[in-house]
């Protein structure tokens, strides 16, 4: 009994030392920046996760074929975390203690973007979360070695109420995802209401695998609200639009950043029409002004992935790049240890143009954008178009 | 003073059918006493009654001077009514000497907790279990069988299991079912002799057995059903020459009698 | 008051759905005493295969018939591959032994159609109907349909065919029906590739409603075994109940109480009705235990 | 004293122990660390589980409900109340246990499937509280600044000293386990399993017996989230919900329920497949974690089938049969000595 | 010359430890009613089982029509003619009498078709009036002599040419025994059924058997006709165990 207990933990060992051996590099080999990078190219997360985790490459390759940084390559070790925080934490060890990378990007999801902050303010790691939630970067004096790019909830939802303000509509109604994202959206709708004189008149909430959303909208219809804000990812939005439509409701209908993709124009078909989000600018590279700042960076990241991947990068393809893109700044600067990669973002990256929108990051402000970075879309002949 | 056991006017359905028809009989101590009756006759019935695996439509079962029929089957074993099963329910998963040792459960009784953390008062009383185990192993003579798996046993030693196991939680009254079942001659033989001797112990003996060397051999009075009915009740010898008893086993002939 | 008959019509519609998994659920294990946790696969199966066959260009009608059929045929082989070879085992393994198929499949198809979801046209147009102020679209009038017709047709086949007396003799006493020439195992075989068929049309019904994904069958696996043990494992009447029941209430419950704990409420019901009644609505006291 | 009966072996305990104690010298890397930290969480739940499983003969689709309880009954308690984590603790073993004893009595009158829908549906519940009830749970996202164990100035974060901390709590729980199974209660509640009649006949209050290894089980199970939890700077409702439930059973039907060892072994080899995937994963393109959930599906089809009772007691059933085989060739009745891990 | 419609030669079965049969061999002719007698336990029903394919022998062959069944499945054996009546009747108790009858059909009824098969029940129901009666009725609610009528209504559906009785008098009052048994007779004379029987009302079976066999602990002690083995004082031991002088 006991034999056999040792000998499946020695197999179980020796499967993990063959997996050890082959990661063993020899001493001496010339100078690498290590990053590590943690999305969830698996699990529930894969949809926003498979463009980060695609840009990452992309980008690596590109920096490495022009040369590296300061002639310096870059050595980017991408994990998947399955959109599970104990993966993440997993991969998080051992992105810093095994592999000693410079810097970790990522995760995807919040939950698992949460569980690798604790471990990189342990080990005194720079983090750059493509997550969501607002704690991630907050409260600043527990959050010295993390930053996130994505346009904060908080900055869509600005952008939502203005222009919800603009329009002369007060009562709205929220229909949002009862996972981690649609709860992010929900706390940011929630808090800033009272900057812009919106009333929540109806707040409900849906399955990320529901079926049928009429109960809410009847509900939300019945509450008189004057438009509907929805918050999610595919495929949940887009059943939301088509009940909307056989419900014979005709008010505005506000989407999130998390539908910023073609995807939901397909699912949605018709329904999707006259839809408005705000979203990053990557979504439309063409239709953005060419005098805009970001223009340059963006139409040259879309047309490189589409060329590589043939899809879309979406906006969260703009996150990853963002990520690396960042640290890629420290390390020309000559930032070559964690806590000066550190200490470059929160106090260098002024103004820095990126795909998601202008970083200026500070010992306050670990998100680094403000609502302008994001833009209106609305879907018009089934497509995305330009709005403001 | 009264009988061990007494059952009054029990009945059983089970759903339309009435497997027992107000069946009376009593038990005395020290003795053993036989059930038989053809295949169908209701016997397995009446013992499951007995044993508190189900209650009886109708009727009291009193042991004692308690009244046992409502009562669920683990609260009769502390009482001193113990059993074994035709089907052989021995714990095919244990060794001989822990299925022996669950017989010991009743006697003893630390908690959980006192266990889990192998307090004072659960050690002695594993030492307690341990002895009387062994003991009880002894008389019925599977010593030389402790360590294996009751699962791997032959069919005559599985016998002597369940009635060690059964011996082990003291009884006061033994309902061995069919505990013949599937033996040979020399086996059946041994278990007679064992039987008595448990007997000799002062303990009682309620059998339920279609293998009539045994029953005629080894019992002091023997109960016999029918139809779900009691149709005799006596001696070996009465019942043996009991003619509706012998219509029951042999049908009744009503042109050709049988002529012994 | 329009409000509640909305979520009525709301309730039935997705409660239509959960009776037809249902009774996926309950065809099987009547006659085999086994519930097969993976039916929420035969669901998803159905929606993809069918998002797959028009891809190809195959013509609406014939797609929909070839995948009730592929999808029985799955289910036949999950029978005899799977099921057929764990004779005997108790419920606790038999649970475990669908919940390992139901992952299986549901990995296979994750790797085959990709995370993505998909979206199959309607039956017929979508302009919803109005009944007393509530809307119904067309396809939710089609799930109600279906979910009648495959009760009728069910209730044909178990009560007037001579294969359905064959099911029923299986399912009281299969020892006395292989005594009558019926075999047990073939009649396991074909309750699976039927049940395995329900659940392709429930799929089918269902997948123009809510954009089909190779994860779209653990929540309605889990809901229809739910109407299952609501209604009373092995009872038809029970399923159709407990699968409207369990709709309504969280329709209900997401219109009136909370949309965001509507699972909550619904569970917490299927948890106290068991605590009323440990054997379901309808249910037989004496069910319950598995084994072929 | 015959230590035989009374006790299992400790031989077990010290392999065991001295594996557990020199696995971070021979795996210096952080990620099998971490790994391990896991499997040792796990190990707690999956000894809970195997106890409800192979000795109670109960299912629990919902066992990561009770694991949710106690890492957020910890956490919420520990940083909205800044108690000391020592001292939630105790409430992250009462909580679980409260729960699991008012559910008892309902489940005790449930049998085979219905049993298996009343915890799934537990499980649901508490799901959907987890990720709903926000003032408290902060939703979703996830619950976040939860502090780290201190123990005489010491804190215990991942890495090496939080590895130790689990196993010596794994370790606590299986000896506890062990001692529970090698005494009356254990051997009645193994009776249970082969025959419910016959224990009834011995006098085994079967249900009462239930109703505790239910309680302990879901104890346990509070324990390794009050693990969890203080070693993640957050917790979020995915990690407590039906995919957690899953996991633990398939590591308990793996390894086998009716033996402890079998639970930890189960435990231990899915964390070792999950590493085998992952490494064969950065060789071969098509082994990803999809692969990996195709993999468990398998893995819990062939025992089922193959080795219905799991893989620790089928082979030890194997060893023991060929020991009796030649202990009757050599005619050397062994009298006296009743080893205690023949059934573990 | 009759030739041996089953012939059962050196037959052996366990459960598990516990030996059933042991080396058992006989065999009916055609157009017999054979008893197969004894005690409890003796192996009958053991027997019957192994004939009929429910269980399989251990060791040993059986022949019907001259062909090995041996190894057959049960299904398989009743497409052959060879009908098992179980012990305790086992009818369908959630269906009707009719579908019971059906089912009795089922493994000709496409063959035969449903007009046919409805004739043959009209024609059991001439023999079991009381069936036609009760048809609707779910088999379950029938008493227990009914629903011995059934279960040979049933067996007689498949069209037997050997049919296996395994205790049709099991809790049966004396005067149903009689009319079951009476009817077992009517088979074998008007139908042509070769019958073997197991009883352990043994003057009642004996009564309309040809022949007789006498179990005892998993082998055959005794054989002959029926007037011989009625007249045998060993068989009254043999059920009531070792006189007692």
């Amino acid at each position: 009994m006991k034999k056999l207990l040792a000998g499946m933990m020695v197999a179980a060992l020796a499967a993990g030392l063959i997996g050890c051996s082959s990661d063993v590099d020899g001493e001496g080999k010339k100078e690498v920046y290590k990053i590590g990078a943690i999305y969830s190219k698996t699990g529930p997360g894969s949809p926003l996760g498979e463009p980060e985790w695609n840009a990452t490459e992309l980008l690596e390759k590109q920096i490495n074929d022009q040369g590296g940084i300061n002639g310096v390559p870059i050595d980017i070790i991408l994990a998947d975390d399955e959109s599970t925080p104990e993966k993440a934490t997993e991969e998080m060890n051992r992105m810093i203690n095994d592999e000693k990378v410079l810097a970790v990007l990522g995760s995807t999801t919040s939950g698992a973007s949460l569980a690798m902050k604790g471990i990189a303010m342990d080990n005194e790691i720079p983090l750059i979360s493509a997550g969501a939630a607002v704690g991630i970067v907050s409260p600043a004096e527990e959050s010295k070695w993390v930053f996130k790019t994505p346009h904060s909830d908080a900055h869509a939802v600005e952008r939502i109420y203005m222009y919800l303000k603009d329009q002369g509509l007060k009562d709205v109604a929220i229909l949002a995802d009862s996972n981690a994202f649609g709860a992010s959206g929900v706390e940011q709708l929630e808090a800033l209401k009272s900057d812009y004189g919106i009333k929540i008149v109806a707040n409900e909430s849906y399955n990320t695998d529901d079926a049928d959303m009429k109960t809410q909208l009847t509900k939300i219809k019945s509450s008189g609200a004057k438009a509907v804000i929805v918050w999610g990812t595919n495929p949940g939005p887009a059943i939301a639009a088509k009940n909307m439509k056989e419900l014979g409701m005709d008010i505005p209908y506000i989407g999130s950043h998390g539908i910023a993709n073609q995807s939901f124009i397909e699912l949605a078909g018709d329904a999707a029409e006259g839809v408005v989000i705000p979203t990053g600018k990557l979504l439309f590279p063409t239709q953005i002004p060419n005098d805009d700042p970001q223009y340059k960076v963006i139409s040259s990241f879309y047309d490189s992935y589409k060329a590589e991947f043939g899809g879309e990068p979406t906006n969260f393809g703009s996150y990853g790049y963002d990520n690396i893109m960042l640290v890629v700044e420290a390390l020309k600067s000559g930032a070559k240890d964690p806590e000066a990669i550190r200490d470059y973002l929160e106090n260098k990256v002024k103004d820095y143009v990126g795909a998601t929108g202008i970083f200026t990051f500070s010992a306050e402000d670990h998100n680094g954008l403000k609502a302008d970075s994001m833009v209106l879309a609305e879907v018009k002949g089934g497509e995305w178009t330009f709005k403001k | 003073m009264s009988s061990l056991l007494q059952v009054k006017n029990v009945t059983k359905r089970f759903g339309g059918v009435v497997a027992n028809r107000n069946v009376s009989f009593t038990i005395e101590g020290k003795n053993i006493t036989g059930l038989i009756g053809p295949n169908g006759a209701g016997k397995s019935t009446l013992f499951n009654m007995v044993s508190a695996v189900f209650p009886p439509s109708e009727g009291e079962i009193w042991f004692e001077n308690k009244r046992i029929d409502a009562l669920p089957s683990y609260k009769i074993a502390p009482m001193g009514i113990s059993r074994t099963f035709q089907n052989l329910q021995v714990f095919k998963k244990m060794t001989v000497i822990e299925n022996v040792m669950v017989g010991l459960h009743t006697r003893t009784a630390s908690s959980l907790a006192a266990a889990a953390f192998r307090l004072p008062r659960s050690r002695k009383d594993e030492e307690f279990i341990y002895e009387n185990a062994m003991e009880v192993i002894k008389f019925i003579g599977l010593e030389d069988l402790i360590e294996v798996d009751a699962g791997n046993l032959p069919l005559g030693k599985l016998r002597l299991l369940e009635l060690a196991r059964a011996l082990a939680t003291k009884p006061k009254l033994l309902l061995l079912d069919e505990i013949a079942a599937g033996l040979n001659h020399q086996e059946t033989l041994e278990m007679s002799e064992l039987i008595l001797k448990i007997r000799d112990r002062g303990i009682s003996i309620f059998v339920v057995e279609h293998d009539m060397d045994l029953v005629m051999r080894i019992c002091d009075k023997i109960i016999v059903l029918d139809q779900g009915e009691k149709i005799a009740e006596g001696t070996p010898k009465a019942v043996q020459n009991n003619q509706r008893v012998i219509e029951a086993y042999l049908g009744a002939a009503d042109e050709k009698e049988l002529t012994v | 008051m329009n409000d509640s008959i909305q979520f009525l019509i709301s309730g039935l519609t997705i409660g239509s759905i959960y009776a037809i998994v249902a009774l996926g659920f309950v065809t099987i294990y009547s006659v085999t005493k086994v519930i097969n946790l993976a039916q929420g696969e035969f669901v998803m199966l159905g929606g993809m295969t069918m998002f797959s066959l028009i891809k190809l260009g195959i013509p609406y009608f014939i797609a929909f018939l070839l995948t009730v059929v592929i999808v029985m045929a799955i289910g036949w082989l999950v029978e005899w591959a799977v099921i057929r070879k764990a004779k005997g085992a108790d419920p606790l393994s038999l649970i475990i032994l669908t919940i390992g198929t139901a992952i299986f499949i549901r990995g296979i198809a994750g790797m085959v159609w990709g995370k993505n979801s998909v979206k199959v046209e309607p039956f017929t147009n979508d302009v919803p109907i109005n009944i007393l102020g509530a809307s119904i679209t067309p396809q939710s009038v089609w799930v109600m349909v279906f979910m009648l017709l495959v009760v009728l047709v069910l209730y044909f086949l178990i009560e007037k065919t001579m294969l359905g007396k064959a099911f029923r003799a299986c399912s009281v006493n299969p020892t006395a029906a292989r005594l009558m020439a019926i075999s047990p195992k073939k009649m396991s075989s074909l309750s699976f590739a039927l049940s395995a068929g329900l659940g392709a049309i429930a799929g089918l019904v269902i997948a123009p409603i809510m954009f089909p994904s190779y994860d779209m069958g653990i929540m309605l696996g889990i809901k229809g075994f739910s109407a299952s043990i609501l209604g009373g494992l092995g009872s038809a009447p029970g399923a159709v109940i407990g699968g409207l029941l369990l709709g309504v209430i969280e329709s209900l419950g997401a219109g009136y109480i909370s949309s965001g704990i509507k699972d909550a409420i619904s569970f917490g019901v299927v948890l106290m009705i068991l605590l009323i009644r440990p054997f379901g609505l309808l249910g037989e006291k004496n069910v319950g235990k598995g084994g072929l | 004293m015959r230590k035989g009966v009374q006790s299992f072996s400790w031989k077990g305990i010290a392999v065991f122990s001295a594996l557990v104690i020199s696995f971070p010298f021979l795996f210096s890397s952080s990620f099998y660390l971490t790994k391990a930290t896991f499997a040792g969480i796990y190990t707690i739940v999956a000894v809970g589980l195997g106890l409800l499983m192979g000795f109670a003969g109960q299912i629990s689709l919902g066992q990561a409900a009770f694991y949710g309880i106690g890492a957020y009954s910890t956490a919420i308690l520990s940083t909205t109340f800044g108690l000391n984590p020592w001292l939630t603790l105790v409430i992250s073993l009462a909580a679980p246990a409260l729960l699991a004893y008012l559910l008892g009595h309902t489940m005790a009158r449930l049998h085979g499937y219905y049993l298996a829908m009343a915890t799934l549906a537990f499980g649901i519940v508490i799901h959907v509280l987890l990720t709903e009830w926000k003032s408290v749970t902060k939703g979703a996202s996830g619950f976040f600044g939860i502090p780290k164990i201190e123990l005489f100035g010491f804190t215990f974060r991942q890495g090496i000293s939080y590895y130790y901390l689990v196993w010596a709590f794994a370790l606590i729980v299986i000896i506890l386990s062990l001692n529970i199974i090698h005494s009356r209660i254990g051997r009645a509640l193994r009776s249970i399993h082969d025959s419910e009649v016959a224990s009834g006949a011995m006098g085994v209050d079967t249900g009462k017996y239930k109703m505790q290894v239910f309680i302990i089980s879901s104890m346990f199970a509070g324990l390794a989230g009050w693990l969890f939890a203080h070693m993640s700077y957050s917790i979020s409702p995915g990690s407590f919900g039906l995919n957690g439930s899953i996991l633990f059973l398939t590591m308990v039907v793996l390894g086998g329920g009716t033996s402890i060892w079998g639970a930890v072994c189960g435990a231990l080899l899915i964390s070792a497949i999950s590493i085998i995937v992952h490494t064969a994963g950065s060789h071969v393109s098509f082994i990803t974690s999809d692969f990996e959930q195709v993999l468990y599906g398998f893995i819990m089809m062939l025992i089922v089938i193959f080795l219905p009772q799991g893989l620790v007691p089928a082979i030890a059933s194997k060893l023991k049969k060929q020991k009796q085989k030649s202990a009757r060739a050599n005619k050397v009745p062994a009298i006296g000595t009743v080893k205690g891990d023949q059934n573990v | 010359m009759t030739s041996s419609i089953l012939e059962i030669k050196n037959v052996s079965f366990s459960y598990g430890p516990i030996k059933a049969l042991d080396h058992i061999s006989f065999e009916v002719k055609k157009g017999e009613i054979v008893a197969l007698l004894g005690a409890n336990g003796a192996g009958k029903t053991t027997m019957l089982n192994n004939i009929s394919g429910l269980l399989k022998p251990a060791s040993g062959q059986i022949y019907f029509k001259n062909e090995e069944i041996t190894k057959l499945e049960a299904e398989k054996i009743v497409e052959k003619r060879l009908i098992l009546v179980p012990e305790h009747r086992q009818v369908f108790s959630t269906l009707s009498v009719i579908d019971n009858l059906y089912l009795g059909a089922f493994h000709h009824f496409k063959k035969t078709g449903k007009k046919e098969v409805d004739q043959d029940i009209e024609k059991i129901f001439d023999l079991f009036p009381i069936l036609k009666e009760r048809k609707e009725q779910l088999g379950g609610t029938l008493s227990g002599g009914q629903q011995q009528m059934l279960a040979i209504a049933r067996a007689i559906m498949a069209k037997p040419e050997l049919l296996l009785l395994d205790e049709p008098s099991l809790g049966l009052a004396p005067l149903i025994v009689k009319e079951v048994l009476e009817y077992v007779k009517k088979l074998r004379d008007d139908f042509g059924v070769t019958v073997l029987l197991i009883e352990q009302n043994v003057s009642a079976s004996l009564k309309i058997a040809d022949r007789g066999y006498v179990m005892s602990h998993g082998s055959i002690i005794k054989q002959g006709s029926s007037i011989n083995l009625l007249d045998d004082p060993e068989i009254k031991e043999a059920f009531l165990g070792h006189t007692v002088s």
